[in-house]
Parts: C-alpha cells; structure tokens; sequence
C-alpha cells in the first residue's frame, strides 16, 4: 500500500529540560539514502535512536512501514544499527557476531515454529543454536562486505576498517527494512574513509535497503546522499537532494554550515528586469525571489566568483583588490575586498600551472546573478 | 629482597636441620612428626577450602549484584551505601571480628563453620563488588544497545553479551575472594568456634616453638599458593 | 549490608549495657576499667603509631624508587624479579611472619619494635611499588621531555614534573602501607618479641573475653579508621 | 656570518635494526617555516627529535646557528618544541606553566650572576624564583596567543584549543632560536585547525623566528610553510616550496603523496618540436625533460584536466566517457575512461549552477602538455 519505510509524525523528545529533537515529521521511501546531517548536538543521533527504539519519543510517533512502533523495544524492531564504535562484541569471533543476529532473529524468510513463547525463549537462552543455515547466510554475508573466511578471526585481530565492514555484516544479515548507521566512518582515517564512503553507497544501491545516515561531514552528505535533512537545534531546516541543499540553501544556517559560502546583507529590492540587494549604497543583482522582503541576506559560493578577465560581462562586477591567499595545490583561495570595503573569498582552480594571484593585486571580481541565493530567514 | 631471602630460608631451615625429604614422606604417611599432627592439618585444610568455596560461591554472586546494582541505578543515599559497602575493605579485620562475633551473640547463631562463612561473604561481597564495579565502569553499554538491536532481549544480552564480557572482572573478584578467605587469620579466629582452619591451625602450631615440621606446611602452602596464583594468570 | 548492621552492632552492645559515656570518660582518666588498662592500650598504640610512621617512610621511599626501577629500566631476570616484589602481597601472612622470625633468628636480631618495622619495610615496600607502579604507567613521558626542552635538567625534571605529578599515587601507597602496617597482625605477632601493638593487645584483650572496654576501644579505632580515611579523601 | 639557524650534516639514525633517518642533509635559513611532511613511520619526528636533543644521531652532525649541538641535552639547546599532545604540566597553572622555562633557562637578555655553577643549580633545586619580569613576560606571551589574564587558571579549565595557545606560549616565552611543532594541530577538530594554521603562519611571521613543523597532513603543509621537506622511508625526497612541490614533484611518491594525481606510464621518445610519452599505440604529449629516458611515468593532476568544449585545441584532447561522478558541492570529482580503457581522474569545479556531467555522458578530455610532469624516478 505505502511505500515509505519509515515515517515520523511530530516526534519530540525531551531529556528533563533540554528539547533534543522537536516535532520533526520525516517520510522516508523505500530504498533512499537519507543522512541526517548537522553539528554535534542537534538531535541527530537522537532521532535515529527514536527510530531504532532506544529511545521513546516524548511526543509523536514513529511508523515502520505501516506499523505504529513508537512504543516496541529495539529487539522487536526490524531494523538495525551499525554503531560509531562498532560495538562488536569483543569476546566473539567474527563469525560469532554476524550470526549472533539471526540467533536472536531467526533466520530471515524461515520462520521456525518453535520460536515463539516461553519454550524457545528459554531454549535460545541456554545456548544459542548453529544450523548449516546459519553458517551459510554468515558466509554469504562475509562475501559480500569482502572479508570471506574470515569467521573464525578475532575481533581484535581486525583493523578498524575490517571491523566496520563485520559491524555492517553483523547489522544486514537480520535483512532488516531500514539501517541505521550512527557516523559510521568517523573512526576510520581519511583516505579509508573515501573509500568505503563509495562502498557503502554502492551496497546500498545493489541491496535497496533504506539506509538512515547521521553524519556531521558535509562533504560526506553530499558525495553519498540521494536525501539529505539538515538538522538544527532539534528541527529539520531543510530536506532535499544533495544539489538542492548545496545550490539553493532555504536558511543561513544552512549556507553556512553546507560548504563555504559568502553571505552580503542588505535591502532587497525588485527592479523592472530582476531584483537587487542594496548594502551601502551598492546594489547586487540578484534573482528574483517570490518571499523576499525588506532586510535579506544573499549568499554567493566562492567557486562561483570569477577573478580577472573572466569577472567581465558579468552581471556583477567590482573593482577589488586581494588581501589574502592560501596555496592548496589544486586551488588558490583568495580573500579579496571590494573598493567599498565588502571582503569576499574566492576559489580559484588552478587550471594551469603559475595561475596564480598575489597579495595586493588589484583584479576585478564577478558573479551571476544566477548563481547567488536569496536567503529570507 | 628481603622476601626473597625468607623464602629461600624457609626452605633453608629444613635443609639445615639435616633431613630432605623425611619429613613429607612421614605427614604423608599420616605420622605426627614433630607436634605436626596430619590428621589435624588435612581436617583444617578441608575446613579452609570447604569455608572459602562456599564463601567466594556466594560472594561472587551478590558482590556482582550489587556492583551492577551501583553502577547501574540512582537511589538516595546512593553515596552513604557505596560507604558501607567498602567498609569491609577498610575496617581493621580485628574490629571486624568482634563486631562481626558480637552479632552472632546477639542473633544466637552457633559459632562454627557456617558463621565464619557469612562472615568471608560479609568481606568478600566488599571485594568482589568493588573489583567487578570497575570493570563494569569500563564497560561499553553500547555492546548491550548492539544485542538488543539484533533481536536479544534483557535475558540474553546479558547471558550473551553483558557477562561474557565482565566475566574477567567477577573471575579476579572471585580470586580476590578466595585468597582473602583463604588467607584471613583474624577474623576467622573470632567467630568459627571450636573448629580449625589452616590460617589457625597453623597459628596455634607455630606458637608452641618452630619445628621441621611447620617448615614443611609452610613451605607446602608458600608452594600451593604460587600454583594458585601461576594458574589465575 | 551486615557490615552495618555489625558496625552498629558494636556501639550497640555498648549502649545496650545502660552505659553511655562513662567508660570513654574513666579510660580517658586513665582508670583500669573492666581489665581494660589505659597505660598499656597507650602504650600499644604508640608502639602500632611508630612501627607504622617509621615503616611507612622506609617502604614510601623504597616503594618509590623500586616502582621507577621497574618502570625505567629492561634489565636481565626482571620478570622473576618483579615476581618476588609482589610476594609479599600474595604470600598468606602466617607465612610472612614465620619465614621472617626464621630470618631473624637466624642473623641473629633480638626481637622487637625495629624487626617489626623491618617486617612491615617488607611488605610495605611491595604495596607502594604496586601503587606507584600503575601510576608510572599511565604517566606521560612527554611532560619530563617537555621539561627539559624547557631548560630543566634531570634532577630539577623530577622535582618539579615527575614527582608532583605522581604524588598521588605515591600518597595512595603510602596509605596503604599505613593502613596494612597499622592493622596487620599476623606478621606483627610473630617478629615484635614482647611489646605489644595495638592489634595484638586488642586481641590478646578480647580472648578473655568482650567486655564494655572492648567495645569502647574497638568503637574508638572504627572511628578513627573513619577520620583518616575521609581526610585520605 | 652564516644565516642558517639549522644545518644537518648526514644525519643517520637507526633503532636497533630499523633505520628512522638515513643520511639526512638539510639546511634552514633564520626565519623560515620548515615543515617536515610525510606518512606515519616516514621519519619526521625522529628528525625533529635530533634537532631538539631527545634523540642523539647514529651517523652524522647537528647544528645550531653556527654551535654543533649533536651531543648536547635538550635542556641546554636553544630550541623549544610544541608536543602533539602538548605536554603541559597538569599540576600547575596557566601562569605556571609558561613561567617554568624562564625559572630554569633564565631570562633571554638578563644573564644573571647567580645561574651558572652548583649554588645556582641547587638554589633552582628548592625554589622556582618567582620576579616581576617574569610575571611581565608571562603576561606578554599570554598576551601574544591571545589568552591574556589566564595565569592563574588550571591547565584542564581550558579547551583543547587554548591548550594549543598554552603550549605555544611556554615554548616561545624563552624567546628560541627554532620554535618545533610535532603535529600540534593534530588533535583539534577540523575548523579550529584551520583558524590555527593562519595563525601559526601569521605569529611566525610576525616573530620572524624559524619553525620546524612535523606533520602528515600535506593540505597543512602547503597552507603554511616557506619550504616543505617531503620525507618517505628516512629521507628527504624533494625539498622545495609549496608550489614546486606541488607542480613540479621529482617523483612518483611525492607526486602521488602531495595532491591527487592522474599518473600515466609509457615510453619517453624525443620529436622534433618537445617530447611524447608512447602507451599502447597512443602519444601522449609531454615537456621535454633532459634526464627522461626509456620506460617512465608522467603525472597530471585532475584540476588541470578539462571536459568538453573547453578541452580543444589543447595538445592532448581525447574522446572519453564519463564512467563515476561523485557530487561534492563544489566540486565535481569524475573518472572518464579514454577509448583505449586508460581512466583519469578529473575535478572539475562547479562554476555555475547545473554545469555537470551524469554517468555515460561522451565528453572529449584534454589537457596541455605543460600541465604534466614527467616523473624520472
């Protein structure tokens, strides 16, 4: 009937008197990548929990595909969660932890009669059962993070990026519905980061799973999101697709937060062939935006500013001198200010090598109008 | 340093005296060599064992109990009982025994066997709790959330998960325990009655004048012990 | 829990005999009360306070440097050797006791308050080396680096790096050494000859049974026990 | 006489069987911001450590200004290091902690009589003097790193980034000849380290004192320093600005270590107008370069790689096809695979909305010969 995986109506939750999350409404289809993204402390991890069950919302309900499970344990719930610690269980073998889900679970599409009740309650409790069943799904699943054999290893005998890989082994051997990965990547260096980065984006589009991802890299959102929410202070401030977050931010706080950006405040004003923002007596062309009134802010990303010859024809234009530069090899990042004063930061590809500007040279600086964003919150 | 010369020494003074192997040979055979009455030394040594085993079975369990109980709950006066728990630990173990003998008086229990039991329990909770509660401060309880997750409810996250993983901690509680029980002179003197443990048997021997054959017990406990202790690690 | 129930216990018994104060007030006069004989529980416990001051500061400084050596230095047979640093803390302490009385009797010591405090030099220093031992461990080297890049040589590092930053640890063991020299008694009764410690009086008191005294003076060490724990805190 | 504020005369240090340093030879002019860069095991720290004392070469001389150092103690160099874990003396204050070098080095430019000899020594032994210019000194140094009136806060009130000012502050309190920093930005977070670096850049410069800067991160290295040392197994393999390093690297590992690089191999053969490099079938062309010959590697980095319109008339220009895209915001990262099967990477700065490729796209790529390098070892 539906096709969403997850839905959230008005979940709110409250730790005595701080407000974690606040009547966040989020439907999540059938088979997206969707990250929560925001800055230590804005209720992303929390929401996650709401959905995994550990922890109950104060208001609001959650929905996994057509069931209410607001209230369900996390043992009840057909989801799974890799940790950010990966919380493998140090005392089993690889082998141990991945099947230790469909111990607990079952296997998926067999259900066995005796496992209901008290009987095979008590019976899981004495010893958790090994079947040849069991012991193939594990291996296929090894297979498939590409760690094969690897079931009677150690946990501490892996490397942090094996390890995330048996984490993820362990939480999609159950088939869950939905994954919940907590900043998975976080523990993991940079170059192995980019990697599996790409891995676990392409396992998702082989596997079809909903994937919830909470992260708080940007650069992360971006390369492997086809949704991103962007989360403040408990509330959801913008959800969209990657190119939507970065290129049409709906607040400051997102344009700050996704990327650099350059934020001019001033009046916005409509023109008879556009619209211009008006700062000490310079006007800024802008587009036109149906919302905006009065005091705005605009924002220009820096790679979108052209330095020299190329700012010509442009729709804005300004003599400007550089004040600052930072060589990063592959870009020169330039802070130029404009003769009224304004500072802008610019990103320059360098395309050809000794492309190159110095402080206190004077070049003109442009822009599209195109490419600026009117910011009415 | 010095240790090491009374240890060598207490073999030393077997040897000195003249004989090797005379003596174990003869405790073995059940002779009383030299005050050294077998009998009496097997029956205090089963005593010891029998007292410390049923003591380290019990204090383990609710000396585990009871750390999981303090790391894991806020109640008033939480401070005060975590106090009293490790009072034990603290308190010299003469004033224990007395206090410990006074309460037998007063509830009237029999001083035997069983009451130098619940008085290794009364000491060895306090160590089992305190070693296990440090190991559960270092727990990770997201281990636990990660069981849950995968469909293992209160019961089996902790008989698969939470356990397995202490179960280092409650080990070396448990040693802990047995060595104090099994070591414990003073406060076992004060409440087992008219029976023997090896702590006190000993005592009384040594007291009437050092022979061969204390030498040989000693020796044979400095022995056992570091089986003991070779075996833990 | 019985801990409580026998610490109350004990002040109990006292009220419980219709008297409050007025065995503080007559041992403190310096009366002989029911055969409790202030001058020579006075004279016990300045004999436990100099033992254990005096071994406290030998062990202290012993402990300390035997900690670093272990710490700092790799040299041949150091496993065996940190073995026989720790026995003491493993051996039961009738052990202790008759291998170091063989000891002495062997060099020849007469028997008194310097051989107690030797005794307990013996096993203090095993205490604070541990203590001190896991306190090094987890002391970062890059702070005496750091002080000497800083212009300070080795002994002006230590004595403004090293050694503040490991104190508490040092203190820790210190208070240990304290608390284990103040209430052994085993050992003690073995190696003092004819003095008396507090312990050893107390026990030698309490055989011939309990009496208000007793209670006033086991009464009187729990409290003080309490007093330096809480100023150790 | 001489302007060098380090000079490294085959310096060699072995652990044992493992060679850290191998005959390193290095010369830093007064004034300039050195930095050691290089993977983890690579030497630098070992390097830095021969410089500041903690670590006595096998092989070879250490100089300071023109006083060879190699077998003096750290305490008697005049060098001071910032420790990656900062190393600051938990037991004592703000103010404490920047005074303890002035109280045993004694204050830069007030030799008193006093210091020298055993009296001295034993006098510093019982006390820490305490005097009011060492107070005044500490409160300027405070004042520098921009903690001014923390003196008589504790070392753990502080956050990890004023920490960092603290160690600054102590270690250029006794005014040093060379100020070592051993990776001292690497336990902050990402925003703060950025700040930091600008910082780091700007104090140098204003204090015209050398640093020796020890760190992995080779984005840090060409943000900040005069000249980087690019060290792999032991030795220096290129030294050189951040701009020779980058355009110019003098082999495969620094070409593959600084930046992300497109490297092609083939065989070197002169024309009549330059060079090409020959693989499978196809020219590749090239700067000439004297010392190239026979089988050898050229390097071209993905921002100077163009799509489309703009890749003609440019002296490689290829037909490709967009095989992976990854979205970055402000950049988009593509591999296209050329006819022949060589894939490339390309970055290509999003410079106006919408401008992108999809997947399976046809674009022709092209390059300029003088953007790539030909590597010869």
């Amino acid at each position: 009937m539906t096709e969403y995986d997850i839905r959230l109506e008005g979940v709110t939750k409250r730790f005595d008197d701080v407000t974690a999350v606040e009547d966040v409404d989020l439907t999540v289809e059938s088979g997206t990548f969707l990250t929560l993204l925001g800055p230590s402390g804005c209720g992303k991890t929390t929401l996650l929990r709401c959905i995994d069950g550990f922890e109950t919302p104060t208001e609001g309900e959650v929905y996994i595909k057509d069931d209410l499970v607001t209230r369900t344990p996390p043992f009840e719930r057909d989801t799974s969660m890799v940790f950010q610690s990966y919380a493998l269980f140090p005392h089993m073998t690889v082998g141990e932890n991945v099947a230790f889900g469909l111990q607990m679970k079952g296997i998926p599409g067999e259900e066995s009669d005796d496992r209901g009740g008290m009987g095979g309650s008590l019976k899981r409790l004495i010893r958790r059962e090994n079947s040849s069943v069991v012991d193939e799904r594990v291996a296929d699943m090894l297979e498939l993070v590409e760690l094969p054999d690897t079931q009677d290893r150690a946990i501490d005998e892996l490397s942090g990026g094996q390890q995330q890989r048996i984490a993820l082994a362990r939480a999609l051997v159950t088939e869950p519905t939905v994954l919940l990965l907590d900043e998975p990547l976080g523990a993991l260096d940079l170059k192995l980061r980019k990697n599996m980065q790409v891995e676990l984006k392409n396992l998702q589009e082989d596997l079809g799973i909903t994937f919830v991802y909470v992260t708080h890299d940007q650069e992360e959102a971006l390369t492997m999101s086809d949704e991103i929410a962007v989360m403040n202070d408990g509330e959801i401030e913008q959800l969209g697709t990657a190119t939507e977050i970065y290129e049409e931010p709906a607040t400051e706080f997102v344009a700050e937060f996704i990327g650099e950006t350059n934020l001019i405040r001033g009046r916005y004003r409509e023109t008879d062939d556009g619209a211009v923002v008006e700062r000490e007596g310079r006007e800024y062309v802008v587009p036109k935006t149906a919302e905006a009134r009065g005091d705005v802010a605009f924002a220009v990303r820096p790679e979108k500013v052209r330095l020299g010859a190329e700012a010509d024809g442009l729709d804005n234009r300004f003599e400007a001198t550089i004040v600052d530069e930072i060589y990063k090899g592959n870009l020169g990042k330039f802070v130029v200010e404009l003769d009224d004063g304004q500072e802008l930061t610019v990103d320059m590809q360098i395309r050809d090598q000794g492309d190159y500007h110095q402080v206190g040279e004077a070049v003109p600086v442009g822009w599209s109008a195109l490419n600026s964003v009117v910011l009415t919150e | 340093v010095l240790v090491a010369l009374s240890f060598n020494d207490s073999r030393y003074a077997v040897v000195w005296q003249g004989f090797t192997t005379e003596w174990y040979a003869a405790l073995l055979q059940g002779q009383t060599v030299a005050r050294v009455d077998p009998n009496a030394a097997w029956s205090a040594l089963s005593h010891s064992i029998e007292i410390a085993v049923v003591a380290v079975f019990l204090s383990t369990i609710f000396g585990t109990m009871l750390a999981f109980a303090l790391d894991r709950y806020e109640f008033p006066g939480k401070r005060l009982f975590t106090g009293v728990v490790f009072m034990p630990i603290i308190i010299p173990s003469i004033v224990m025994g007395i206090s410990l003998l006074l309460f037998f008086n007063i509830v009237g229990m029999t001083l035997g066997i069983s009451t130098a039991v619940i008085g290794h329990v009364a000491f060895g909770i306090s160590f089992v709790a305190v070693v296990v509660s440090s190991r559960l401060r270092s727990f990770d309880r997201t281990l636990e959330e990660a069981a849950k997750d995968l469909g293992a409810n209160e019961l089996e996250t902790f008989r698969y998960v939470t356990l397995p993983v202490i179960k280092p901690g409650v080990m070396a509680g448990a040693l802990l325990a047995f060595a104090m029980s099994f070591d414990d002179f003073v406060v076992t003197f004060f409440i087992i009655g008219n029976d023997n443990t090896l702590p006190i048997y000993f005592f009384g021997m040594v007291r009437q004048g050092i022979s061969p054959g204390v030498n040989v017990v000693a020796t044979l406990i400095i022995v056992s012990t570091m089986v003991l202790v070779l075996l833990a690690q």
